[in-house]
């Protein structure tokens, strides 16, 4: 398994091609993009090669590309279903599957493997039948497979979403801005599913996936708490009380100040995981730190915003109710901290 | 405590015990906001009848003629009972009620309380889209003409003005002298030509505020209440109408609501996770302090001893506490809780739907007068420190 | 066991006497008076009969007497051995010792018998002997005698402290404003001990002591972040920085407001329990509340005064260290937490 | 990471590994300040000789002329190899000698930076009684006489200056003006008849700062850095001159320090303790999150893109992060830590005694601009918001 840890020239540039055109697509939907909108670009302008090593024909970026798309989508509170996706085409590209290229032809040409982002629960049983159900699967509506996992990793798989012992509703979360199913798998047949890898081969492509996934949430939680905050201080420059403007306070002004470091310490802590020789064990740091300082600044926010932010029409609510899903997203909200320190005690 | 209030306690007790609707709460969850109506106005309808929602009111009115010792036996045991709050009354029954007695006239409380007994709901209309916590700054119109004032102008957050009545208006009639000294307060009819309410979609998906918006609407000059121009004052009375009693009644309902998170840990399985009982155990002596601060405030202003700044201590408190409270009932219920689910009308800050309870827990950090503003009188009026200044100079550069 | 639950005016008239009593002698030391000069008081003038009944003789004054009391003394940092000389006092006071009458006069007397601080560990061997350390006993160096009991509460006594099988030493700690020591007891036989109670009736009364340490700690608190806030604000007052007091920086303002709730809160909190049915159950809740909010109200203090509170002759350190003291006292900082979760979950 | 830094890294290793002083913690716990000083002597020698303390001197000087990059290796290094600080040299290496490069004459340069690295200590006399984080308000006198200057005033907080042979000072010359126009930059001998020092006697029990009397003590006009009035600028460079290092090598001490909170941990079984393991579990990011700002704050000052309150954030998260650190810390030690233990001298801010440390932490929060500053720097000069108002006029009533 091999990760890009630093930036070449060449590869510098297309990251900021890629970075400047998830920004105007994102500028040209503005917040909160109909999930079409961002999805389809994401097909056509390419963003989804970057999940792509170059010898499979892709950019080959990476995790540092991921940072940089999700980091924009975030900003942006996108719906479309990117992470999912390159969480399946970077399985995809793991696996020894043998028409490998073919499928990856079909995924980045937008058919829509989806994927958990959440744990769930799923089992094998005797007869070789799958159990259980897959949590806060995105946008499967849309999607023709999802990527799937038994709770022990020995399992990687992609299942058609449209076949008999697989139900799946949705799952409507107060975070409006994406789109949650609960698959639910019934003594479904392994034999009849696409097999990704097995044993502990699909051990370390599912510890790859979870640190992606950790990692791209936490993006998403970085762009989500800097457009936040440059929302929130517009505003205080904006709104006059007291005739003069709130930004004047400065009880108000230290609490931004506190905002801005929170911000910039996840980032800085993000983008220091991802260029580290091994960033798989830095994920869950970064995802922690990230998404529970995004959900503070979206609570200050909301705050600072005074009755307007209780609106339903102005935004703010939006990327509190993000930040407050993402918190739990992945491995969940409260797990984090204990896997953190245990892996710290255990290195000790 | 003294034998009588204890009598007033026990009848208060065993009259709830029969007559507190069943099972409210599940009713109320995923109601339609009309059937909300009707329960508040069947729950109302009985409370007058028991004399239990206007134990405030001046001896000589029906139900009337308790002390606040009395009135805060009747709000706890409401709260002991988990009866549901009477939200759509609340503006009627103590800022309407208590501005007619204080300052009203003989001809308006005897035109308007009877109403108000019937079930007429009230709104009130100070807050307005550019002025939060800064009611000096109100720019709704009220122009004087013959024997009537001609309004124009927008209201907001207005606790369920689309059901109401009538309006407790604050609005300007003078542009001149210290923005304070411009305005007056007005009782308007809400069937009026010109007047149109807009309910304001919540984050939570509720709507129990809205606009108001006033189109050369007529106001008759009997309808004003104190002079012109007097209507800051008579805007504080109305304000403190309630000073404190709402307070106990929430914090009590708080402390009734620990049970719920004790719920929520079952049912994620964390009673034995002792981070989990750490931050509940954090939490309880929290809880009780609130509890404590509206009890012993309520205390002070039956004994005559309110100093400035106590207010602002019990409801920043209790805002911080609620924000800790549902926050944590947020951490328990984990992914769970992120799923949308319907919500309860009437209910009181803790429901258990803990993402919602999050939402709206803000309703009290915000809403009548912000965490901000608390600790700016705390700091100016208990601790003595330097009042924001007048006249700011920039420094250079700067516009 | 009876509690003052209410104050009648006579006995209200009392208390005002006791509370201007304490204040006048902690206003003649000034902060962290000599140990001596507070302890000397508290016999001569009567303070330690508040914690007698009056069917004793004491002023009966309780709960109430006591938090009155301990508020002053912490607000001057007293270093006199009040607390555990109570605790003493009302042990006896409670037990049905036949010679108690004698005891109780050369206790209210002057004569000190000390008691421990924080929980420690004393156990009975089936030889009737006792072992193990006393925590936390304050001032042992003039005591005549330490109240104890064994982990199992079912024995209460009176142990002297010079005897062989019994040995004290001082452990300094950060906190200067008061003196603790360690007292080891090596096969001490219970048979040469003064036993106040024993079996259940000891359970009961130590689980009386209990809550009076844990209430006078509280009340230690609440005095200590009075004395420190208004200290603070002072200070902002007073110091100039940017051409203009410190008190005019409304973030500072703030912090203070903030601080002016805590302390509030926690004093409301323990009137309220000092004041209930059943005030024992509401002790450890009073005493984490007060304990940690001192220690809140100490650090922000000490931020607020900057340099000047990093200098030992300055009073805001003194604040600091007994505040942070204060919170490890009794059953143990993180222990409270775990108790008061436990009571409330084990009564739904 | 280029060849030449990690062969640099690897050399670094090895002399560290070899010549860092064995079991300095524990010879430095407890020991006479005396003692300390000897130990940071001979450590300071040792570094000297190597060329590890002076790679930030420019080429042509003893161990200089080492890229940003390559001070950073050093740096982390040494951190690494839990070296000695060395706080007795701090102001002489960094702060005298980059004032001296930037802004001093030739004949300054020979006269003193052969003195420093022959082991002259010197301090900084800036701070003063009632200027704390406001340079400006400085009140020590430096009247010109012919070619002296005659200097009158105290200044505090100077660290170790009771061992020192040299003084930074920085005095008023002028007092008509804007205040900072009026300073003057003057290198003192500390020998001089009418300096007297007074250590101050700190919280922790240390006095590793001082107070500074100067009653008519003479200082060249030789010895003045810069032209008269120009000293608020020469100050600027002298803060400036270790910008970024410091922290880098605080934030990687910072991360090993993580190993005796473990430690603690383990002396205290706790470390099954879920409620501990989460505090723990919410600390380490935070610690990652520390280093990652110093590194890449460092970083953007190699490629020369920092930006106005880039540093401020560095420092104002570190301080905050390290406060958090040491308060778990001393939670986790219960009553245990409470007890007066001995303190290690020329430690980093981590050294298991978490009372000690507690207080300690407030040297980062308070000194060096203090969080509220930089608090002020970060909305103001990052995020755009309001400076704070030039002049003020209090409400009305106020004095």
């Amino acid at each position: 398994m091999s990760h890009q840890t630093g930036v070449s020239d060449e590869s510098g540039e297309l990251l900021t091609q890629l970075r400047d055109s998830v920004r105007q697509v994102i500028e040209g939907t503005g917040l909160l993009g109909a999930e079409d909108h961002i999805w389809k670009p994401s097909v056509e302008l390419g963003w989804l090669l970057n999940a792509v090593p170059e010898e499979l024909d892709g950019l080959g970026l990476g995790n540092t590309g991921t940072h940089a798309i999700h980091l924009e989508l975030g900003k942006g509170l996108s719906g479309a279903p990117y992470l999912p996706a390159t969480l399946a085409i970077d399985a995809l590209c793991q696996s020894t599957l043998s028409d490998k290229s073919s499928w990856l032809e079909r995924l980045t040409g937008g058919e829509l493997v989806t994927a958990p982002l959440a744990d769930g629960d799923l089992t094998l049983d005797d007869s070789q039948n799958l159990d259980g159900t897959l949590t806060a699967v995105q946008s499967a509506d849309i999607a023709s497979h999802v990527l799937a996992w038994t709770n022990n990793a020995e399992q990687l798989l992609i299942i058609a979403l449209d076949q008999s012992g697989l139900e799946w509703q949705e799952r409507k979360t107060w975070d409006e801005t994406r789109r949650f199913y609960d698959v639910n798998l019934n003594a479904l047949p392994l034999a009849k599913q696409t097999r990704l890898a097995q044993g502990s081969q699909a051990k370390d492509i599912v510890t790859r996936l979870l640190a992606q996934r950790d990692f791209a949430l936490a993006a998403d939680a970085v762009g989500g708490a800097t457009a936040l905050l440059a929302m929130t201080v517009d505003h205080l420059q904006t709104r006059v009380q007291f005739r003069r403007p709130l930004a004047m306070f400065q009880a108000l002004k230290h609490r931004c100040a506190d905002m801005k470091a929170l911000t910039a310490a996840s980032e800085a802590m993000l983008f220091d995981a991802l260029h580290s020789a091994a960033p798989e064990q830095k994920a869950t740091a970064a995802k922690h730190l990230a998404c529970t300082s995004f959900a503070k600044v979206a609570e200050e926010s909301l705050q600072l915003h005074g009755g307007i932010g209780m609106a339903a029409e102005h935004p703010c609510h939006l990327f509190l109710k993000r930040a407050l899903l993402n918190v739990h997203l992945g491995r969940g909200g409260d797990m984090y901290e204990q896997l953190i320190a245990e892996a710290f005690l255990t290195g000790t | 405590m003294t034998a009588e209030t204890e009598t007033l306690r026990a009848e208060t007790r065993a009259w709830l015990s029969r007559n507190t609707p069943a099972e409210w709460r599940q009713a109320m969850t995923n109601a339609e906001q009309e059937r909300f109506v009707e329960v508040q106005k069947d729950w109302f309808g009985k409370l007058v009848e028991a004399g239990y929602a206007t134990p405030h009111w001046p001896e000589g009115w029906p139900g009337g003629g308790r002390s606040l010792a009395e009135q805060k036996v009747i709000f706890e045991e409401v709260a002991r009972a988990d009866a549901p709050r009477l939200i759509l009354y609340f503006v009627a029954l103590y800022h309407a009620a208590c501005t007619l007695f204080e300052c009203g006239s003989d001809a308006q409380r005897d035109k308007y309380l009877p109403g108000i007994l019937k079930g007429e709901i009230w709104c009130q209309g100070f807050s307005e889209p550019n002025a939060g916590s800064d009611l000096a700054s109100l720019k709704t119109r009220a122009e004087r003409k013959g024997d009537k004032y001609i309004i124009n102008g927008q209201k907001t957050w207005s606790t369920m003005a689309q059901y109401a009545d009538r309006c407790l208006l604050l609005a300007r009639t003078d542009k001149s002298g210290v923005p304070q000294a411009g305005l007056t307060y007005l009782l308007l009819d809400m069937k009026s030509k010109g007047v149109s309410v807009r309910p304001i979609s919540q984050i939570t998906g509720d709507d129990e505020f809205a606009e108001i918006f006033f189109d050369d609407v007529e106001v008759s000059i009997d309808d004003r209440v104190g002079e012109e121009g007097a209507g800051w004052a008579v805007a504080q009375a109305t304000l403190a109408s309630e000073r404190g009693l709402t307070l106990v009644e929430l914090t009590q309902r708080m402390r009734y609501g620990l049970s719920m998170l004790a719920q929520t840990m079952k049912d994620q399985q964390r009673t034995s996770d002792s981070a989990i009982l750490r931050d509940l155990g954090a939490l309880i002596p929290k809880v009780d302090a609130a509890c404590a601060l509206a009890d012993q405030y309520l205390q002070k202003r039956i004994s005559d001893t309110e100093q400035a700044g106590d207010a602002s201590i019990v409801k920043l408190y209790y805002a911080q506490t609620l924000r800790e409270f549902v926050a944590l009932g947020q951490r328990i219920s984990g992914l769970e809780g992120q799923y949308h689910a319907g919500f309860m009308r009437g209910a009181t800050q803790e429901t258990g739907n803990w993402t919602l309870d999050f939402m709206n827990s803000y309703n009290w950090s915000i809403a009548g007068g912000s965490n901000e503003i608390q600790r700016n009188i705390i700091a100016e009026r208990m601790l003595g420190m330097p009042r924001e200044p007048k006249n700011w100079q920039l420094a250079e550069g700067q516009s």
